[in-house]
């Protein structure tokens, strides 16, 4: 389809749901993330490794040629839907889409033949740092390979890398303050070509973390409806109380156009139309808003055993209020929106 | 069945033959300054242009019927050309090249109306009416809604008393869209004291029977999108009875449905007041394209508007992969109500003291129309509260709220 | 009470129940808004002129030594939430609360003993542009006198007015272009004084209109309450249905505590305490923007009715959303708050 | 009676001599950087430091009740100072000068359980227990929500059955605040099967008897603001009953009073997390001080809640004019949770990445806990559906929602 189309084609859906459904059974045979959360890594080290040996997610968007799947964002979509809804905690996001996006977008083919194989087979666990500042790095400690910028070049990392885990909101993803060595930095693609690629790998792996808070949402509603229709107050079930059904329609409101957004600016992606620029900040902006209304509707819906610790509504509302400042804040988004647009 | 290329040449052909192309640079495309500022929220036309475009729909619907593109996903043997519905949209975009009349007129007849009969009726009222309608001969409207029942269709209290082979009407109807065009109209009655739902009925009634008065009713915005229609003992035969005695209920919702589904096709920013380069001439017309916060605004109201198109276009997608949508549909109807007012929100913030006065100015005060109608768009084809009521029950399979 | 007290004396509320049942019978006795608001002037003159006459009203805002009765906000309060309740159509705002507030902010002795005493009679009807453009004037096509300004000094102007009143958004309060022979102006306070005038006499205008608007949303609030408990749906008052219930509560919040903001901000202006200049903008923006949203929900609850031109509903409506742009918008007084509180 | 100004100068010569003062530029003023940078937002005390105020709090009770400051406003038969409220507010106030414990741990006692015994026990009770509730001997805690009711107290399952001349308790309480901590603790149980609201009855039980246990309840907060509360078979004697067999949901409606009104004081954007000088330095130093869409949103937030806070004052004031406030007063604790939420979404807007992980920079990560704790604003003291019904019923007078 050429470049100048609005409108992809959404038609692939249905051949996903048996993608979907291996996603899906995969992480449910995992450890459950409350067992896995409070160690230092933060996660299970031979799920990781079963994941890449057993379905290969972690190839699933580097093209084939560097020993990948050669999936799409169609794909991707239905992948982070499910690491979504089960608040997959590791470092998925950051080495499978985020810094796989950073070295494809930078063009860097030498790079790109290095790096992405190691990645692909999900033994080489990657995460980038795309702000320049010394602000705390997805999954930095327990990354082998950092693409890290200057604010005009990227630079890849992969020795004397110093990381230390640290406190933060979200319990099923980690951040680590990094320190690394300058002289062990390879340079990734042309000198000051930094924006542009942080820019393209930024809206490529938005639409991944949209789809993944999209997931998330929908769990959190599943978790919702279930409550309301078992759960009696004032001698029958609260969900046959209009406060709280018109709530739950509200919540099926929000994650059907979430997961619809995600879905859409993915098909844009991989059928390059000219929505695609829009599409990708329209998808972040409504999910993640979504998800963390969703979330938090969902500890109302609960009532007191929702405010606990032992309930797994506020893992879903960590997870999406930390979201909110991951790649960049949803008011920014809404200027990228209107700068886009040419407004 | 033709290929599609072919089909759509040869409808270009045709198109052609009858009509004059629109220029390209014309169509669509949104001028600040130029033509009428009027923003369109309901229709809610002129008498006098309203007497003179009629005729021409109907010749425009005429002449697409003869030509074999006045139902090309109907069944031929109502008159349809039996195609899918993915050439009846390659032609609808294909006549958007070409200066013809708009369908708008017919959203109640075609896009409510015809579609109940095409499910409801028996083969007699199917192949008298449909081609009619989808022919233009005759114009329908919908008479559902009462002063005493607006949202609870249960509580109707126009009655229909057998009457020899037919029936014989009285009541009230309200909210009613073009009826005074109408040539017939779908009626909800009560025909019996029976239980809740099961005590309605559904009939055609003929619009220019005796006893049957319409007047137009005033809205809020001042104009008159609506009408009130009163029956007074009209007689309707015994082939007026749309499906089984009791029926009604169902028939109801078959209509409801569609209405949904048409209203919430609006809810997407592509044309027309959600246009986005309209919306844009609007905030650099107005002065504030740099001031920061307009610009938030903008990104969230342009979020929210393609949004909705987006979850429609996905919606569409799986229909045509064989999925139709269930009444999960209505959410599109919630999604253009809230989008209507956060349109009036954005557009009264924009204009501050343009929107409200008529200073002369182009495109400024003409917005007023949003502000106005975008309460409205919460009550009409559904208000929220029973949408939501039905999508809590139906989609979530929560206990029926109460 | 000192200028640096924040804490005004709210205590005086009892005493106002008499002038508000004065004022409330006397609006009630006045030919009903839609019969005058269709007519050029948009207002009763006779009804005016027994106000002035029998009640005073124009009066209440003028000092004694300019002939009126000298009262303060908080009497202002009370007849200005009463005058929004009763979508009170004549030019009371503009000529009693926002012109006797800019010359008595002026400080121009010899302009308030000129002036005042014909507003306070009623006899002069006086009207105020601020923004200094060609905008349209509030009540211009009946105002005998004019406040307006270069954008640098004030000036009077009382003969030459040609006024042509306008299709406006509120049916209730008319707007009109307003021409005007510069030679008959006269200048008012000190040259170059207009932007502290205006400013000043703006924030005590404010508060009124915020009375006004809190009287119109409880207006309205009383309307789609009394509608609920009678109005039968699905064979019940439709008010006993949460969604319907938990609105009007959400209205009933607004009401109170936009009543509670214009009244605290009242007080914070007689009492001259340091709140008053955060308290008047938080009181425009609450009550401008509670008004606007109880209207709004009033017309839903009525339901279909309440969408119709026969029922009130909709003049509330249209005077909520045409006051958003009278003195300033909502977020205006925003930044104001964020400007005075010296973010 | 003493005039004001004389019984503020005996009291601050009273506080003169046994404690010391605060330096004025010391006291409410926030400094950015200076201090503990925590954010309160329900009170988690460290286990060592409450073991260590516990007792502070207890001695400074009991000076000031032997004082004559115990109990300013209460009737003097039962130990109190019978003056009016201004002058206990006015106390209140002068105490801020002075390094003295604050009464927050004791908000229960004094401002929800005390009041419920002077309005429902009878004499023998209200003589046993005032006098040591605000002496500080005793600490109440608060017994109502279980697993299986919490909004709805009619679900109550907790039993008390007759025993002897007692009774015996069994059952398990859950969202109860300083239960470690407290001697006493008013409970609700159900002493019948009958109807619904009249099948309960409300008790004072020793929280040291042998058959209780207080175990903590972690909220997600990740902090233990709460209890549970297990009661096996506890013996409690026939004098424990407050008010008659029957009339606990009417106790219990006199104690939730109290709490929603204790809940929506903290409204308002005086003092502590929600300062508007600590909100401003937060800007400041996040560095969007000039972003007018930040400055855009926090004009809305000081608007809302100095609206919380003058809407109280009004009230308050009515209230000492003589018109005490009714079942409105749940509007305050509505508009408290409606402000947490929203200056939950303020802080982290301007924190942006800076909420989310704790890099050890000053009064940034600390901010997490109005995130974390917003959620809980809407569900304690009464979840806002519940509170909607309450005033839909009560003060607007609707049928009773359901």
């Amino acid at each position: 389809m050429s470049a100048v189309s609005t409108r992809p084609n959404l038609s692939a859906a249905a051949e996903h749901d048996e993608l979907r459904r291996t996603v899906r059974q995969f992480l449910a045979d995992m450890p459950p993330v409350r067992s896995v959360m409070e160690a230092t890594e933060g996660f299970d080290r031979a799920a990781w490794r079963r994941m890449a040996e057993q379905v290969g997610l972690q190839a699933l968007l580097v093209p084939e040629r560097y020993e990948g799947l050669g999936q799409g964002a169609t794909e991707a979509n239905v992948v982070f839907e499910e690491m979504g809804r089960a608040l997959y905690s590791g470092p998925y996001f950051a080495s499978a889409a985020l810094a796989v996006y950073v070295l494809l977008c930078s063009g860097d083919e030498a790079a790109c033949r290095d790096l992405l194989p190691g990645i692909a087979a999900g033994t080489t666990i990657a995460t980038a740092a795309l702000d320049g500042s010394s602000a705390p790095i997805l999954h930095g400690h327990v990354a082998d390979l950092l693409l890290v910028t200057d604010g005009s070049s990227l630079f890849a990392v992969d020795a004397g890398i110093q990381a230390q885990p640290i406190d933060s909101l979200d319990l099923t993803r980690k951040l680590a303050t990094v320190k690394f060595e300058r002289g062990s930095a390879r340079p990734v693609g042309k000198e000051g070509g930094a924006p542009k690629t942080i820019a393209a790998a930024t809206d490529r792996a938005l639409v991944c973390l949209a789809a993944e808070e999209a997931g998330g949402a929908a769990r959190c509603l599943e978790m919702s409806v279930a409550y309301a229709k078992q759960r009696e107050q004032f001698g029958r079930p609260i969900g046959s109380f209009q406060a709280i059904a018109h709530r739950c329609v509200e919540m099926l409101q929000r994650v059907e156009f979430a997961r619809a957004a995600a879905r859409y600016a993915a098909s844009c992606l991989d059928e390059e139309t000219g929505e695609f620029p829009i599409a990708a900040r329209v998808a972040a902006a409504y999910c993640g808003q979504a998800y963390r209304w969703v979330a938090g509707e969902s500890i109302q819906v609960h009532g007191g055993i929702g405010f606990t610790w032992e309930h797994d509504a506020h893992l879903h509302y960590r997870r999406a209020w930390a979201d909110e400042a991951l790649l960049g804040t949803t008011d920014q988004h809404y200027l990228a929106i209107a700068d886009r647009l040419g407004l | 069945m033709p290929e599609l290329p072919e089909f759509l040449a040869a409808a270009e052909a045709w198109l052609e033959a009858g009509y004059s192309r629109v220029a390209t640079e014309q169509r669509g495309r949104f001028r600040w300054g130029e033509g009428s500022d009027e923003v369109h929220v309901f229709q809610e036309p002129d008498p006098v242009e309203e007497a003179d475009a009629v005729p021409r729909i109907r010749a425009w619907r005429a002449a697409l019927w003869d030509g074999g593109y006045g139902w090309i996903s109907g069944p031929k043997e109502y008159g349809g050309a039996g195609l899918s519905r993915s050439y009846e949209a390659a032609f609808n975009r294909l006549t958007r090249k070409f200066d013809v009349p708009g369908d708008a007129a017919l959203t109640v007849s075609l896009g409510m109306i015809a579609p109940t009969i095409l499910r409801h009726a028996d083969e007699g009222q199917k192949r008298r009416y449909l081609p009619a309608l989808y022919r233009g001969d005759l114009i329908a409207c919908q008479l559902f809604s009462e002063p005493g029942a607006g949202s609870d269709l249960a509580s109707i209290e126009s009655k229909a008393t057998p009457e020899g082979d037919g029936w014989l009407i009285t009541g009230q109807k309200v909210w009613t869209s073009g009826a005074h065009l109408a040539d017939i109209g779908e009626i909800i009655c009560q025909t019996s004291p029976g239980p809740r739902h099961h005590n309605l009925t559904a009939f055609l009634v003929d619009m220019h029977a005796p006893g049957v008065m319409v007047r137009p009713l005033r809205q809020m915005t001042g104009g008159a999108a609506f009408n009130e229609v009163f029956l007074d003992g009209v007689r309707v035969p015994g082939d007026a009875r749309l499906d089984a005695v009791g029926e009604g209920w169902r028939v109801a919702l078959t209509t409801l449905s569609h209405e949904r589904s048409a209203m919430g096709h609006s809810s997407f920013g592509g044309a027309g007041i959600l246009s986005t380069e309209r919306l844009m001439e609007l905030v650099r017309h107005a002065g504030n394209a740099h001031d920061s916060v307009v610009r938030r605004d903008f990104g969230e109201l342009i979020t929210q508007l393609r949004v909705a198109r987006y979850a429609q276009e996905v919606m569409a997608e799986r229909a045509r992969a064989g999925q139709p949508p269930g009444p999960e549909i209505a959410l599109n109807k919630l999604a253009l109500s809230a989008n209507m007012a956060a349109l009036a929100g954005f557009v009264a913030g924009v204009l501050g003291p343009k929107v409200i006065a008529d200073t002369g100015e182009w495109g400024t005060y003409a917005w007023t129309s949003v502000v106005l109608g975008a309460p409205g768009y919460r009550l009409g084809g559904g208000s929220d509260e029973v949408l939501k009521n039905m999508i809590a029950e139906r989609v979530l399979g929560l206990p029926r709220p109460s």
